[in-house]
């Protein structure tokens, strides 16, 4: 008797046909998008040459005209485009205005590892401890603690949150003088390191995605297991081994002393990023788990004898996850544009920073490349989250395909 | 037409006594059942049937203890095999719910989750309530041969709630509430959402299950002709309580409760004996204010004054058939219809 | 069934073994390829550790050998010099390479003295003419040395120049070297009569020839020509011969090049730290001593002594015998401000390094640190209000004077912008004491509000200048009651005019300031108002097309006040991609422009500067507003060869071949 | 109560003919839905306190002017813009090495800061020293001055204005733009909806903050300009896809089709049923916008980016830039600007919220 397959996604054709003509839209979209971003670039007042050069008086007038030909800012403005666009879409980035000329890709390549690190650690927790505290919290619906607690969250969430980190950087860093107050490293301990911030990064990265993909996973696994106590050793073992593993790779790790360094500075960060966050998510948690629980399903699970632990987290939330599961995906679609304010405060050297830079100082390459990058970013954000709604509620997996 | 089931001396395996059973709600309380008591042998079926609203909901959930979270009970006892649920603390309960009795929904669709497959659903329940507890595999052939006894390909278990029919998705569900040997189901509208047809396979299996498996069931409509077809006994409630038990023959063709005989009057017939079909004026009263006296006068045509401010009991008139109401012997047969 | 009962299981296993092997490789990868992308990271966090440099017998004693460690801001964004001074030449590279170029001829701090660097003659040689061409051979000192030892000489010199003109590097090195027309590639035959170097030749190791198109005068050849940065040809001519184009050869990394000013530049972490390494310094040793007026006198290592820019006379100025006595210059980027502060405070930075200096509100915090020291030091810079002049009612003096008139910069700096603005009256602030003219007195200076208004008025009336309803001072209220209303010129009314200023999230002074203008200009009728505006905006419209009216920016300037010439010279005419925004038309002022340009005399040009500023401050196309001073913080540790002087510390790069530490 | 739908065939309906004119039943209805949500909202306190506080900052805004009109205040001193308190506070100080030595600081201080103001003194002077701004809280100034003398809380009264206008007219602008585009895609379809929706998609591809950037950079962007181009953004975005499937929801209701039947044109129906049935949702998302609004342009203001005169975002701005960002001793300058932010935004979003609970079918538990 194995395996009945009812999963839409191998009967092949339709969805196929259905990424096909996403794909396509995704396409057009982004040409759009590429072409709007383009022309609001250059639509923006002065340049980026006249802000470097043109407050020089000691400067003849033709310094200006041979930095503007060395950029092809000379030629008529269509033909930059289109020699841009093609540039583009062959691969080629250009190279900086403003950080002349240095390449566009290098500037990116460095600072991408660094946006990752600190967004991929602050989703993670937000999401882990805002879902957990939005079902809690529509459980509670209603009874004692419910409206301090959606008060507080929502203040959280609504929070001016430039002010609230500067706010907690005051606090934590200034007074009690816990945490590093900024950046991401310090100096004395990586003199002389043998090798760069971005490689231990990334792979304090890959260790990280590596533990919480073993731990879901195992866990998520574990829920299939028939005996309760079965499944509450493997979830054990799970975090055992997970977490062991993480340990034991590190404490072994040449890198240890560079990795700690960075995740000393991340904590502030990552700390208020998570508690901005987490409000959010639970709250969109709350609001799922409401409409879900007014749902039969969870009056027949109930009946079933079902415990409200079981209920709640097989029935209701289960279904409650996802909208939140989709915005985390669109979470993760947004992280460079919420990059700018959190990497100016923090001073983390991120996309978001160089993204505020280059459209200040007007670097058009480097602006143009990192709204690609988000738009890009967005765009894939949007398909991957129907397509795990489709994976999530078989109900869309058939009308996607019809 | 008759039911023939040897209906059990025995004592009875659920006994319902006065139970009371309040809404709390921002406007006072809603009295929605009101003293109400029935009793359930093994093997036998039960019908209670009333207009929406009329509490047999109500009482279908507090059965199982899955009253709405502003329920209380104000009185009364539910005693399952001797015991009284409304004593149990919630483990307790919730181990007597699905093994002892289980409930077959109204509108099958939503009664099932839609991310999960109807099999898993299914698994779910015996893994929680059959001990010792079962293989993967022996889960999975119990579940094939539920889907056998109910009609229904076993490859489907393996689907998503949303790619069944209704009728298929509700023969499911009689599946899932055999699954644990229950020795009471409630069904609680089990055919409303459904076309005819299928209506009736779906009373004809639920007849034979019981008939072949010799358990209990209780069946909650609003549809009198769904409750004459397949129940031993009835009751009817109105406004929170029951004005009227007895067998189900006897109450069908023979209502003594001025309610049941509109109901019955309004209802055509194809099984029943042919009749005048009389509107049943009014609504049901307010139940955050209910009318003194019997809970049906306003819209009573054989009222007195007596009714007005008397509750009458429910009281046997012959044969297991009992009536709550004063002026029962005013009441025509059904055959003559109402006077006007 | 049982395979369906397994599969999880499968799936997690594979799953988990796969994002191991991710992570192990994670590394690998980014180690293959950050290696050949990336030389600098490659070579800079490299095993060749700085101690080896260290460890060398040319340094100067290691006994107080310390590190100078300094917060700035901002990133540095190039580790090349020649990009450096092409266009990416903000104030952190400079902080970070500026120091490593020999030049010629230097300024010496504090008082900017000319003075020999390389050369031998103690003032720049005159030169003569050759034909249409001018020639000035230059003797430069055998000794000097880059820091890996090899000798600075001639060929340096010729190969810097020649590298500017044929790889057409452009920015920032056509300030320091300015081409003749004719081989400017970029040039079309407009201006072509400019003087403009021709060519720097080496005769020898040790006498460089440069060749002008014409005479040169003090801004093109003293503090011009021969003050250009030299760099080492046998580290960046292998450079050059592989580079195709200008843009490849400014890409290159400037690891390892040799300096020649006491520090290399060793490595440099993206938005984290910039380090550099004490190098062997060939005038390390040296004594410079300046006196009051100016006068240098400077003593080699060898012991030899000579002055330059006059005989010594006076109180000394600054005592310096040169180092490097730090170990380690280290830069730490920090997010802002307040984490420059913090890092200060804490005790993590010595000093820091910032142009927008220390602002006023973290004094508290600083103070708060018995062992930080701070300095006020004026800023060569000011802020101004430049007039439309091509434009009615800017067009007419009068209008302008009465402006002028109307604002009282004392009032400003004293009550409003308390002690974050200093008032100002020229073009060259007091603090550039040689080329400031200090009897220059602004319109209606030292008077009262009331005699303002009075004064104003007169000026107006005097001009023709009519009013429907004339203004007058209304003793009760202290205010202007009734406002004029109807202000015309023979006729003709002056329509709604814009004063541009930066908002306030940009300078709150400037758009402070530009709010009380534009009160004070409708207190005279005058119908103007404050358009807080972008930066870019501001800068695009004014040296674009000219349909403003009025705005207010600033300008950061040099010691040698050759930029009164741009701004004002009517050849420099915005409109024509000049300085000159207002587009002032004066022919006094060209003459003596033009005069000032040829001037090879200090006294002469200065004499020249003084009647140009003149006329500007009678004319005002710019009412020159304020300055700011420049507040800086220091580790009381940390001693400096001089602490007052214009632009502070970080106009010498926070001094560091001469810090020392008292630990 | 039993609350599953149960055909009304055992009911009787009893239609009764109004003698009064429509629109006094109409309004009649009105109010009684009003008086029920009213109860409704009431009852959830998280909605009332949202309404609360935005009544408070609304009383705030509006008190400014009256007390420049009724010359409580003098513009001259109290101006948000160019206000400046003139008055000179001297006090007695002797000058210290270090701050760290003084026990009273109003009778000492640091030798470094007068020599960083440019004044040269020894220690152990006594000298006459003007108290500079920023002054704290006193009874002229109940908020304290910032460091260019000006009022903190008639700044933060001005912000108060500046926020409602702001937010009201993006949300207005959000909400009429998304009302309309979300019930003419739903009433249309076709291509119609098509070309809406892949709009829609478009700007929720955005980057918000970085587009605002940009559109800051345009040099002259106004409060109200911000404002519009938050309407449209959120207009033609994300809020005009929610209040589509809401209109989608409202076009399959016999209404429609009888409206149809009956000859009803195009337009018509969708601004004459349509849309007054999508409203409740729409003003539910006048609440949220109002909330992005406020927290956009106090980013935008606090990155420095506005060329605006006065707002919450700058006064953080400025003091951040001035130097007292992180200076617990000058809370009055930032404590009072960060919490007006949050606490409007989020009291426009608990009201929300407390809406949402009413209009929101879903949510309702009753």
């Amino acid at each position: 008797m194995s395996g009945y397959h009812a999963n839409a996604f191998t009967k092949g054709s339709p969805l196929g046909r259905y990424v096909i003509k996403r794909f396509v839209q995704m396409v057009v979209l982004f040409l759009v998008f590429f072409a709007l971003s383009w022309i609001a670039l250059q639509a923006i007042p002065g340049n980026s040459i006249e802000q470097q050069l043109r407050l020089n008086p000691n400067l003849p007038p033709e310094a200006i005209t041979q930095a503007l030909a060395r950029r092809g800012l000379d030629k008529p403005p269509l033909e930059q485009f289109w020699l841009y666009t093609k540039a583009f879409f062959t691969g080629d980035l250009g190279v900086s205005w403003s950080r002349y000329p240095q390449p566009v890709s290098k500037l990116i390549a460095e600072r991408l590892p660094r946006t990752v690190m600190l967004f991929s650690v602050a989703l993670l927790f937000q999401y882990l401890i805002g879902f957990q505290a939005g079902k809690y919290l529509a459980w509670r619906r209603n009874k004692r603690g419910e409206i301090a607690i959606t008060i507080a969250g929502v203040s959280l969430f609504t929070v001016f949150y430039p002010w609230f980190g500067l706010m907690m950087i005051l606090l934590f860093a200034v007074k009690l003088g816990w945490v590093p107050t900024n950046g991401f490293i310090v100096e004395a301990t990586w003199r002389g390191a043998p090798v760069s911030a971005n490689h231990v990064m990334v792979i304090m990265f890959f260790s990280l995605l590596a533990v919480t993909a073993f731990i879901g996973l195992t866990s998520w696994a574990s829920s299939r297991l028939d005996q309760p106590n079965r499944r509450r050793l493997v979830k054990i073992g799970a975090w055992v081994v997970g977490l062991g593993g993480f340990w034991l790779f590190w404490a072994t790790n040449q890198y240890l002393v560079y990795a700690k360094d960075v995740a000393v500075h991340l904590v502030l960060p990552v700390s208020v990023l998570t508690m901005v966050g987490f409000a959010g998510v639970m709250l969109i948690t709350r609001t799922s788990m409401l409409e879900t629980m007014k749902e039969d399903f969870v009056t027949t699970a109930r009946a079933k004898g079902l415990s409200e632990a079981m209920v709640r987290d097989r029935h209701a939330a289960r279904t409650a996850l996802l909208p939140v599961s989709t915005s985390l995906v669109l979470a993760v679609a947004t992280v460079i544009d919420g990059g700018i304010i959190t990497e100016s405060i923090f001073g983390w050297p991120g996309m978001g920073q160089l993204l505020l830079a280059s459209v200040v100082s007007e670097d058009i390459p480097v602006a143009l490349a990192a709204f690609s990058f988000t738009g890009i970013l967005a765009l894939l954000g949007h398909f991957a989250a129907d397509i795990l709604y489709g994976v999530l509620d078989p109900r869309i997996r058939v009308t996607s395909q019809g | 037409m008759t039911i023939s089931n040897e209906v059990s001396n025995d004592a009875p395996i659920l006994d319902v006594r006065n139970v009371v059973m309040h809404y709390r709600t921002e406007k006072g309380d809603v009295s929605a059942i009101e003293n109400v008591s029935f009793s359930l042998k093994s093997g036998e079926s039960f019908g209670l049937v009333g207009e929406s609203g009329c509490g047999k909901t109500s009482m279908a959930m507090a059965l199982l203890q899955l009253q709405a979270e502003n329920a209380t009970f104000k009185g009364g006892e539910i005693v399952l095999n001797g015991e009284d649920m409304l004593k149990m603390n919630p483990a307790e309960v919730r181990s007597h719910r699905w093994s002892d009795i289980s409930m077959v929904f109204q509108g099958a669709m939503n009664a099932w989750n839609p991310v999960h497959r109807v099999g898993a659903q299914i698994k779910e329940a015996m893994d929680l309530h059959i001990r010792p507890q079962l293989s993967h595999t022996e889960s999975r052939e119990r579940i094939a041969s539920l889907f056998e006894m109910v009609g229904l390909d076993p490859e489907m278990m393996d689907r998503y709630p949303h790619e069944f029919s209704g009728g298929m998705r509700q023969r499911a569900i009689i599946a899932m509430a055999l699954s644990c040997d229950p020795q009471i189901i409630i069904a609680d509208e089990p055919t409303t959402a459904l076309d005819v047809i299928v209506q009736d396979q779906i009373l004809t299996e639920l007849k034979k299950i019981q008939h072949d498996l010799g358990m209990s069931i209780i069946y909650i409509s609003h549809d009198i002709a769904v409750i004459a077809e397949v129940t031993d006994r009835m009751g009817v409630m109105y406004a929170g309580k029951m004005v009227e038990t007895g067998p189900t023959i006897e109450v069908f063709h023979n209502p003594k409760h001025p309610y049941a005989f509109l109901l019955l009057s309004s209802t055509p017939s194809i099984t029943g004996p042919r009749r005048k079909l009389a509107p049943l004026e009014g609504e049901p009263p307010n139940l955050l204010d209910p009318p003194p006296g019997c809970r049906f006068h306003p819209r009573c045509p054989f009222v007195t004054d007596q009714c007005r401010t008397e509750e009458p009991p429910l009281a046997e008139i012959g044969g297991g058939h009992r009536v709550a109401c004063w002026n029962w012997e005013s009441v025509p047969p059904l055959s003559e219809g109402l006077r006007k | 069934m049982r395979a369906s009962s397994k599969f999880p299981w499968r799936f997690v296993a594979l799953l988990a073994v796969l994002a191991m092997i991710a992570a192990a490789c994670g590394g690998s990868t980014s180690d293959t390829t950050a290696a050949p992308g990336d030389d600098v990271t490659e070579t800079t966090t490299g095993t060749d550790t700085p101690d080896t440099t260290m460890t060398d017998d040319t340094t100067p004693p290691s006994a107080d050998a310390f590190e100078y460690k300094i917060a700035v801001i901002e990133d540095f964004t190039t580790d090349n010099y020649w990009t450096y001074l092409d266009t990416d030449n903000s104030v952190y590279n400079g902080y970070l390479l500026g120091g490593q170029a020999a030049a010629v001829y230097t300024q010496v701090a504090p008082s900017f003295t000319l003075a020999p660097s390389l050369a031998v003659d103690a003032v720049p040689p005159i030169g003569a003419a050759d034909g249409d061409n001018w020639v000035i051979s230059v003797a430069l000192r055998e000794g000097p040395t880059w820091s890996d030892g090899e000798a600075i000489d001639a060929n340096d010199v010729a190969f810097t120049f020649n590298t500017v003109k044929d790889l057409g590097l452009g920015g920032n090195w056509l300030s320091s070297i300015p081409l003749a027309s004719e081989d400017d590639p970029t040039t079309t035959d407009a201006d072509e009569s400019a003087v403009g170097l021709l060519s720097v030749e080496a005769a020898d190791d040790y006498t460089v020839v440069y060749t002008f198109n014409g005479a040169p005068g003090l801004p093109l050849w003293q503090y011009g020509a021969a003050q250009f940065p030299v760099m080492p040809e046998h580290f960046w001519g292998p450079i050059v011969a592989s580079s195709a184009d200008a843009e490849t050869f400014e890409a290159s990394s400037g690891a390892g090049a040799p300096s020649a000013g006491g520090f290399t530049f060793t490595s440099r972490e993206e938005g984290a730290f910039a380090r550099l390494s004490a190098a062997p310094y060939y005038d390390t040793g040296a004594k410079t001593v300046v006196y009051e007026n100016g006068a240098v006198e400077y003593t080699s290592p060898d012991g030899v002594t000579e002055s330059y820019g006059g005989t010594p006379e006076g109180d000394v100025v600054s005592e310096d015998v040169v180092g490097p006595y730090a170990s380690e210059v280290v830069f730490t980027v920090t997010g802002g401000q307040d984490q420059a502060v913090l890092a200060l405070t804490e005790g993590e930075v010595d000093f820091w390094l910032t142009p927008l200096g220390v602002q006023r509100g973290f004094l508290d915090r600083i103070l708060a640190e018995p062992d930080l020291e701070v300095i006020t030091n004026p800023n060569s810079g000011f802020r101004y209000l430049s007039f439309n002049t091509r434009k009615f009612p800017m067009s007419d003096t009068a209008f302008r004077q009465a402006m002028a008139c109307m604002i009282d910069k004392e009032f400003m700096a004293n009550n409003v912008l308390q002690g974050v603005a200093i008032s100002l009256d020229t073009t060259v602030p007091p603090a550039n004491s040689y080329w400031h003219n200090a009897s220059i007195e602004a319109i209606c200076a030292g008077l009262s509000q009331e005699e303002r208004v009075a004064q104003a008025i007169t000026i107006l009336k005097d001009a023709g200048w009519t009013w429907d309803v004339e203004p007058a001072w209304d003793p009760d209220n202290l205010d202007v009651i009734p406002k004029g209303e109807g202000l015309k010129l023979n006729g003709e009314a002056i329509g709604d005019l814009t004063v541009l200023a930066p908002g306030p999230g940009y300078d709150p002074l400037r758009a402070t300031y530009s709010l009380f203008i534009e009160d004070w200009a409708q207190d005279l009728g005058i119908p103007l108002s404050a358009e807080p505006t972008g930066f870019n905006v501001i800068v695009e419209k004014v040296f674009g097309p000219t349909d403003w009216d009025m705005y207010i920016l600033g300008w950061g300037t040099g010691v040698f006040p050759d930029y009164v010439v741009d701004f004002f010279e009517s050849s420099q005419d915005s409109a024509e991609g000049g300085f000159n925004t207002p587009g002032f038309k004066n022919a006094e002022f060209d003459a003596l422009a033009a005069e000032f340009k040829q001037a090879t005399e200090l006294a002469d040009a200065q004499q020249l500067v003084f009647q140009m500023e003149e006329i500007i401050a009678t004319e005002v196309p710019y009412v020159v507003l304020f300055t700011t001073p420049v507040l800086e913080a220091y580790r009381n540790n940390l001693s400096f060869p001089f602490t007052a002087g214009l632009g502070g510390i970080q106009q010498w790069n926070g001094s560091q071949a001469s810090v020392r530490s008292s630990q | 109560m039993d609350t599953k739908q149960v055909p009304e065939s055992l009911q009787r309906i009893e239609v009764q003919i109004p003698d009064r004119p429509l629109w006094r039943i109409r309004a009649g209805l009105l109010w009684e839905s009003f008086k029920s949500n009213w109860k409704l909202f009431k009852r959830n306190r998280v909605g009332l306190v949202g309404l609360v506080v935005i009544i408070l900052f609304a009383i705030l805004g509006l008190a400014q002017p009256i007390l420049f009109a009724t010359g409580v205040w003098d513009a001259k001193i109290y101006d948000v813009r160019t206000g400046n308190d003139t008055r000179v506070r001297i006090a007695e100080m002797t000058v210290v090495a270090n701050v760290d030595e003084v026990i009273d600081p109003t009778s000492q201080i640091d030798r470094r800061r007068l020599i960083a103001e440019g004044e040269n003194v020894q220690v152990g002077d006594v000298i006459q020293r003007e108290l500079k701004h920023p002054w704290p809280p006193d009874r002229h100034h109940l908020l304290g001055t910032d460091p260019n003398g000006s009022d903190i809380l008639s700044q933060l009264m001005y912000g108060a204005r500046a926020a409602f206008g702001l937010g009201l007219l993006a949300a207005f602008v959000t909400v009429f733009i998304a009302t309309t585009v979300g019930s003419v895609a739903a009433y249309f379809g076709g291509w119609v909806d098509s070309f809406f929706m892949r709009f829609a998609d478009l700007l929720l591809m955005l980057p918000i903050l970085a587009v605002l950037i940009v559109a800051s950079s345009f040099g002259r962007f106004k409060l109200w300009h911000l404002a519009i181009f938050l309407g449209l953004l959120g207009g033609f975005g994300g809020t005009a896809i929610v209040l589509k499937s809401q209109a989608l929801s409202v076009k399959v209701k016999p209404f429609i089709d009888a409206a149809r039947v009956a000859g009803g044109n195009n337009w018509r129906i969708v601004t004459a049923h349509l849309i007054p049935n999508v409203m409740p949702l729409s003003f539910l998302y006048v609440m949220f916008s109002v909330t992005g609004a406020i927290s956009s342009e106090a980013v935008l203001s606090f990155l420095g980016l506005l060329n605006i005169q006065m707002s919450w975002g700058l006064m953080i701005n400025k003091t951040q830039s001035a130097g007292y960002l992180l200076n617990p001793a000058t809370w009055w300058l930032i404590v009072p600007a960060g919490l007006a932010v949050t606490l409007l935004a989020g009291a426009f979003y608990l009201a929300g919220r407390g809406m949402d609970e009413i209009i929101n079918p879903r949510l309702r538990n009753r």
